[in-house]
């Protein structure tokens, strides 16, 4: 298990992560989630050993890791940006771990990565010559031949399209729980999170403002600026959020977070809104509507509904799509 | 380390003994062998350098020797290792011949004479003949506007044969020879770095593609000028514009084996070396009745009454000729 | 705490080096001249410093260096584009041969100029002999091999993605070169101009040969007041002054010397419309470049007015009346081995400076320890073969460093001379990987030496090369501390070459041309041989 | 306009684009979409001129621009990675273009393009210490600068977390439309191409095989690969197809693709299923049903609904979100 307690990194004099606690625990795979520039990257080159503490320490099975070089962690880092090795050919940068500890059996490993990766035909392949997203697998790929005790990962799967994502998300937690790897990801992207991780702890300006189960972070963000990073699309308090959830037939809250379906357009709804804006997009209709003491909110509508401005509508109110913010 | 020495056949001496010398030393193998054999003496020869540096390494390793025996040391830089009393006293005979050229005031107690040559003024008579011209004689010609733009000689900051041609022309002149030099070079002397470059590049007669039919060297070149068939020599020495270089030998003050230091001096005296060293050196012994090689008796003429100076009035001057010679030469 | 250690141990060998044979001989020289009778006298030294002369000497030492380094950049720039960033055909072949002014003894080179621009000579109408655009050219002659080399072998490196991101912001291929190329390239110029002017500005046989002695620098001065006329103080004067400026420069440079660039080689690109330019140039050059070697080649072909190989077969022997101890072909043997023991010891010394100069450093001083470090590897070129070879003398002179008469000293003299050369290739390369990848290797599991094995040297090993054909050539044509410490019985190419002419007899000048026929010969094939290496092992881990 | 017309582009001598005929009409956002590897940035970096092309030709405003260097064509490219100048700090790379003609008011617009892209303060830093959104982010802006005729983006926004890359694509939008600056946008991302573009094209290992505005490619891909690209679920075709939309009470066709979201659970819905799979996600329930005579399909069901694995269900069938696949 990976402990950080009240870790502290300084880049050039500046403090980039505050006091950062965390728990890892064995076989999980953990997401830091945090918008761009929050210092996620920061946080996974200190637990490589790459970056060093200005305070707190870091603990591996309760022993203190400080003094304990990277290469002898066991951790293994996928960086943002891959960093393959531009003078290796893709097989040999896959292989390199292997061949660091002369691993026998090292060329069907490395062809049984690659196929994991989707890049079968590609081991002869310089990494100069690949994609964007070819790098960042081949990255991956390295990666898990050293089957480390704890894998970083930097954002491993942003520069993938969706199908290849979602796929290699399922691979990946399948790999790590086979292996009984245990791994600590960052991202900024809460679908790649949720994709892959089952621990989920949000990072802002540095500091780890909340961490749990994906779930009850979900369902109980710590606090507004959560709920939005997490994809809710409005946080209502105060009399706002009282109105809005005796509307929906719910008990009362100080904060409230809505994603964007909470409302559904329903002739039927309780909820009285007025709408303000139309927009289709391919998969539905988003709307901006006005609820009298409430305020604008975000709503959806099916693709056959006709809504226009200035109709006035009814809204369901999906409580499973809303959250109450604070909330221990 | 010090090695033992070996089976001593003959002599008190034996042992390593370490001669110091410059880069122009060279003596047959066979001489040496015989004389280690001789000597029990085991020779290590260091050369490095030319004669100023050589003087300057003694000087400064004066209070811890590099070697044992000291051969090179010339008459322009002798008051100069005598001052940093690089050499030690010893008993040592001056052959036959050789008393004209010790140090004045050492009289060779310290510093033994082994060698002489002279560098004078070497004209191409092939060039001459063809244009019906009489070559130069004297310093006095080499201003002559009749031999305008002929001359070239090596620099006297950074070429010996250069130094030793001022102080020709010192010893000529006294203390007019700055003017001397202005009428020199005003009548087109070119100057120019090292003899080599001289002799090669700028002399008519030296083998290169050069324009000047008068050259600074020594006396002893004419015998490297005779052509492949034979017959006489293209270059010839004008007698009346030499200056006597003089190369010493002496045992090291502070040599870990004087007596073999001794034994090596000695032997550079001896009759047989001083046979070689035309051949080998490209100078002439100082002992006398040694005979010199065919080639030499023909064409390398020495000099009845050289230039001479006094090394101490050239250790203590020389600084001040260089800087009014350069002053002159860098206008 | 660790790191430093380290650093410290990694350091060790290469300062110990440097102290032991060159901060204590100079400063052993230097202090001889402070204290003339055992009596610390500054005045003497200071009256030095005061004459008219002295200044006159320092000012033209510096105007002589500066366009000796103005030539070589301005023409090794487009050359180094030419020959490490197109196809043109034959690229590898030219760029070894530009190296082969580098071993040419300056006295060979000053003969062969002479021969080109002196009065009878082809170039004589241009009025060049002994001016001091002779001198600069053949400063330049020299010189502009260590531009093509050093910032050659950094462009060669230079991702070329961020001079199009540049293009499509608009950049015309002048303004990519000027704001994207430039900075990038700037360590290396910089680098490899400090390396020049400190070669330039130490000259010493070319500014007495080509200057027909009318022109003196510091170091012909303190040359001169050394062995001339053995005025100690006056040349430990111009020895600190001659420091004083190699440092004021080295600051300098070491200021401008330090952009990170992340490397990424691209491959060369076949010859374009807009590459006119530096052709014409690179080709002028090689003109220029070859016109003496030519001229020499010429020469050794000449026996007695007619063409004949007489010169060349004459190395097997010691010359007309024996003019040498041991024969031509025995010299090229040993300047060979030595030169093999040089390179390898300029090499070994000049990786372990590379690599401690260029590592991340956590904290303000250790970066400037890191520069300190990397300054001082450039001091041996700042400091005049005199001093050296005399403080040799006088401070290795006692148990347990009493190496006078080592037989090494020729090879550690060379290799110090060589240093700062590998040192200047090798740093612009190694600061530019990015260090993310020495983290990645170690993330990956693989220690300090594993990193540098399989990250630093893979990039390293081509400019590896290039710096032990450099250090080889230097090892080569040294001549200055090879005729001070080199033994009578194992002189090397340069000595006798310089023994031959100093010898009358026109075989044995037509031996010096065809021995540094040779000389030039032989480097450009060793050099050549070296550059082709494959180190597939290294490359491939 | 920009045309390419049957444009290839080789490296190493390997076709990677082929034969890629497209129009960007003026004023349009057009998006090109395709996965990993499929010849995306190649086909950009063709289009900005710096890498030849091996046929065809390109076109802007009918002229051809063969033998138009880069930096005549007035097209900025963001690169994939950024490839910030590393040797100028943040402020000096937006204002790059501004500099290279001498714009008056170079501070001041760097400061505002600074602004827009959310990194107000960094104007002295250096690219070396952002983080990696931030660097995307600079390049945009540093792109923006130039206010070109074309602005080619290589997945511009696949570094930045949700809100702020919604927030930037508006931006981008708006200022797009506004400098009525033409602007050609590559990703692998769906959501990131229907976030700024108006115009879609889907590429397929080097080949363009649809184009089209956003909603017509979304409403009728051109083929079932086309189709999963784009993030539909699952693709039916011969009988499968006739009956789902049978039962769903829709005209038939021959191959028909389904969203996710396509069939909800409806205990009144049309469509009997059996459920064989239930995940709960923070969103909703994610379903896989078997229907009789169809085979497994997705489904959604809302966070309370309580189906686990073997229960008979209902389905509706939301007709908005499906399409048929191959139609013109
Ligand atoms: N060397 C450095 N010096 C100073 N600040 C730095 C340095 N490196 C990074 N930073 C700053 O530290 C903060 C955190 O950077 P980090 O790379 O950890 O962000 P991140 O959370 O990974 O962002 P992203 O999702 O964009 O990659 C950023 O604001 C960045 O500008
Ligand atoms: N220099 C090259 N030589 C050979 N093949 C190359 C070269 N550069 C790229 N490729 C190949 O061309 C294909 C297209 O590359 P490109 O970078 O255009 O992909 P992409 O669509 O942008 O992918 P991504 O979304 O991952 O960035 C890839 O399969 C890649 O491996
Ligand atoms: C003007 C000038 N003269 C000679 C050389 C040749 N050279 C080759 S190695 C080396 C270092 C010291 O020996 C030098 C100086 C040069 N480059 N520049
Ligand atoms: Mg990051
Ligand atoms: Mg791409």
């Amino acid at each position: 298990m990976l402990e950080l307690a009240d870790v502290s990194v300084d880049l050039e004099g500046e403090r980039i992560v505050s006091d950062a606690t965390l728990a890892v625990p064995d076989g999980s795979v953990t997401a830091v989630l945090g918008p761009s520039g929050c210092g996620k990257s920061t946080l996974l080159r200190a637990v490589a050993g790459i970056e060093p503490l200005a305070a707190g320490a870091l603990r591996w099975d309760g022993a203190d890791l400080a003094g304990v070089p990277t290469h002898k962690r066991g951790f293994a880092l996928v960086f943002q940006d891959g960093q393959l090795f531009d003078h290796l050919t893709v097989g040999r940068n896959v292989g390199y771990a292997l061949r660091l500890r002369r691993a026998p059996g090292t060329d069907r490993r490395v062809a049984e990565l690659l196929d994991l990766v989707g890049l079968p035909d590609h081991a002869d392949r310089m990494p100069a010559t690949l994609s964007g997203g070819e790098r960042q697998r081949v990255a991956l790929a390295r990666s898990l031949a050293v089957e480390p005790r704890l894998l970083l990962l930097d954002e491993p799967l942003s520069a993938l399209d969706a199908g290849l994502r979602e796929r290699l998300a399922g691979d990946l937690q399948r790999i790590l729980r086979e292996a009984g790897t245990t791994a600590l990801l960052v991202t900024h992207d809460h679908e790649e999170a949720f994709a892959v991780a089952d621990r989920i702890a949000v990072m802002r300006r540095g500091r780890i403002v909340q961490d749990g189960d994906l779930g009850e972070v979900w369902r109980a963000p710590a606090d507004a600026q959560t709920a939005l990073f997490l994809g809710y699309a409005t946080v209502l308090d105060g009399a706002r959020a009282v109105r809005l959830l005796a509307e929906a037939g719910l008990p009362a809250a100080d904060v409230v977070a809505l994603r964007r379906s909470a409302l559904t357009l329903d002739p039927d709804g309780p909820l009285r809104a007025r709408v303000r804006e139309a927009r289709a997009t391919p998969d539905q209709v988003r709307l901006r509507v006005h609820v009298d003491g409430v305020g604008d909110l975000d709503a959806v509508a099916s693709l056959d509904a006709h809504a226009g401005a200035g109709d006035e509508v009814g809204l369901h109110v999906d409580h499973t799509r809303l959250a109450v913010v604070g909330r221990p | 380390t010090e090695e033992e020495p070996s089976a001593a056949t003959g002599g008190d001496a034996g042992g390593r003994v370490v001669l110091v010398t410059h880069e122009s030393f060279s003596l047959p193998k066979k001489l040496v062998k015989e004389f280690e054999a001789e000597s029990g003496i085991d020779l290590e020869v260091r050369a490095a350098g030319d004669a100023g540096t050589l003087t300057t390494k003694l000087a400064v390793t004066a209070d811890n020797p590099t070697g044992d025996v000291a051969f090179g040391v010339d008459n322009t830089f002798a008051s100069r290792a005598l001052d940093e009393g690089v050499f030690a006293t010893t008993d040592l005979e001056v052959p036959a011949g050789a008393g004209d050229y010790t140090v004045p005031g050492d009289d060779g107690a310290r510093m033994v004479p082994v060698d002489t040559g002279n560098v004078c003024v070497n004209v191409d008579t092939t060039w001459f003949e063809e244009r019906d011209l009489d070559p130069p004689a004297t310093l006095e010609d080499l201003a002559d506007p009749a031999y305008r733009d002929l001359f070239v000689t090596p620099s006297a900051l950074s070429s010996s044969p250069g130094l030793a041609f001022l102080l020709a022309t010192v010893a000529e002149y006294g203390d007019d020879w700055p003017s001397y030099w202005d009428r020199l070079l005003g009548n087109g002397t070119r100057v120019v770095d090292g003899w080599s470059d001289a002799y090669f590049t700028d002399f008519t007669g030296g083998g290169g593609d050069g324009d000047r039919p008068v050259v600074l060297s020594y006396d002893s070149s004419p015998a490297f000028t005779v052509p492949k068939g034979g017959g006489a020599s293209t270059t010839a020495a004008l007698l009346d514009t030499c200056f006597r270089q003089v190369e010493y030998a002496g045992v090291l003050e502070g040599a870990d084996n004087p007596e073999g230091g001794a034994a090596v001096v000695e032997w550079l005296l001896s009759e047989d070396v001083q046979a070689a060293l035309p051949d080998s050196m490209y100078v002439f012994p100082v002992r006398e009745g040694v005979a010199l090689p065919p080639d030499w008796e023909k064409y390398a003429e020495q000099p009845d009454d050289p230039f001479t100076l006094d090394p101490a009035d050239i250790a203590a001057h020389r600084d001040d000729w260089l800087e009014q010679w350069r002053d002159l030469t860098t206008r | 705490m660790r790191r430093l250690l380290a650093l410290a141990a990694l350091a060790a060998v290469p300062v110990a080096v440097l102290g032991l044979f060159f901060v204590v001989p100079v400063s052993g020289m230097v202090a001889r001249g402070f204290w003339p009778d055992g009596e610390f006298a500054p005045d003497q030294v200071w009256e030095v410093l005061t004459r008219d002369r002295t200044l006159r000497v320092l000012a033209f030492t510096l105007w002589s260096a500066a366009a000796g380094t103005v030539g070589s950049v301005g023409l090794g720039l487009p050359a180094a584009y030419v020959l490490h960033r197109t196809a043109l055909p034959l690229r590898r072949g030219v760029r070894s041969a530009l190296l082969v002014p580098f071993v040419l003894p300056t006295v060979v080179v000053g003969v062969a100029f002479r021969q080109l621009l002196g009065a009878g000579g082809p170039l004589g109408f241009l009025g060049l002999d002994g001016s001091a655009t002779a001198i600069v050219l053949g400063l330049v002659f020299f010189n502009v091999a260590v531009v093509i080399r050093v910032v050659g072998g950094a462009w060669e490196q230079l991702d070329d993605r961020p001079g199009h991101a540049a293009a499509t912001l608009g950049a015309s291929p002048v303004q990519v070169f000027r704001t994207v190329t430039w900075p990038q390239l700037r360590p290396a110029v910089v680098s490899a101009a400090t390396v020049v002017f400190l070669f330039c500005a130490t000259a010493f046989g070319i500014v007495l040969t080509l200057g027909g002695s009318r022109y003196a620098t510091v170091e012909t001065e303190i040359y001169l007041l050394t062995v001339q006329v053995f005025d100690l103080p006056g040349a430990a004067a111009l020895s600190v002054l001659q420091l004083v400026v190699v440092l004021a420069l080295l600051l300098v440079a070491g200021r401008t010397r330090s952009t990170p660039v992340v490397r990424r080689p691209a491959t060369p690109h076949r010859l374009r419309r807009s590459d006119v330019v530096p052709v014409a140039v690179t080709l002028l050059l090689l003109a220029a470049i070859a016109a003496p070697v030519l001229a020499l080649l010429v020469g050794s072909l000449r026996v007695d007015g007619a063409w004949g190989l007489e010169n060349y077969t004459a190395l097997s022997t010691t010359g007309q009346r024996d003019a040498l101890q041991v024969s031509v072909t025995a010299a090229l043997l040993n300047s060979l081995r030595t030169a093999v023991d040089a390179t390898w010891m300029a090499l070994l010394t000049g990786l372990l400076v590379a690599v401690v100069v260029t590592r991340r450093s956590r904290s303000r001083a250790e970066r400037r320890t890191r520069r300190l470090l990397d300054g001082l590897f450039m001091l041996p070129l700042g400091v005049s073969a005199v001093t050296l070879g005399f403080g040799f003398l006088i401070t290795l002179d006692r148990p347990p460093f009493d190496l006078r008469d080592s037989p090494l000293l020729v090879p550690i003299a060379q290799a110090l001379v060589a240093l700062p050369l590998v040192v200047r290739t090798l740093v612009p390369v190694l600061a530019g990987i990015d260090d993310r990848q020495r983290q990645a290797a170690a993330s990956l599991g693989a220690g300090a030496l594993r990193t540098l094995a399989t990250v630093d040297l893979p990039v390293l090993w081509r400019p590896v090369l290039a710096a032990s054909g450099f250090a080889f050539a230097v090892s080569l044509g040294e001549f200055g501390a090879t005729s001070f410490l080199a033994r009578e019985d194992f002189p090397t190419m340069p000595l006798v070459i310089f023994r031959l002419l100093g010898h009358p007899g026109e075989l044995n000048y037509g031996m010096a041309l065809a021995a540094s026929v040779v000389l030039a010969a032989t480097t450009a094939v060793v050099v050549l041989a070296v550059e082709r290496l494959r180190v597939t092992s290294v490359g491939a881990f």
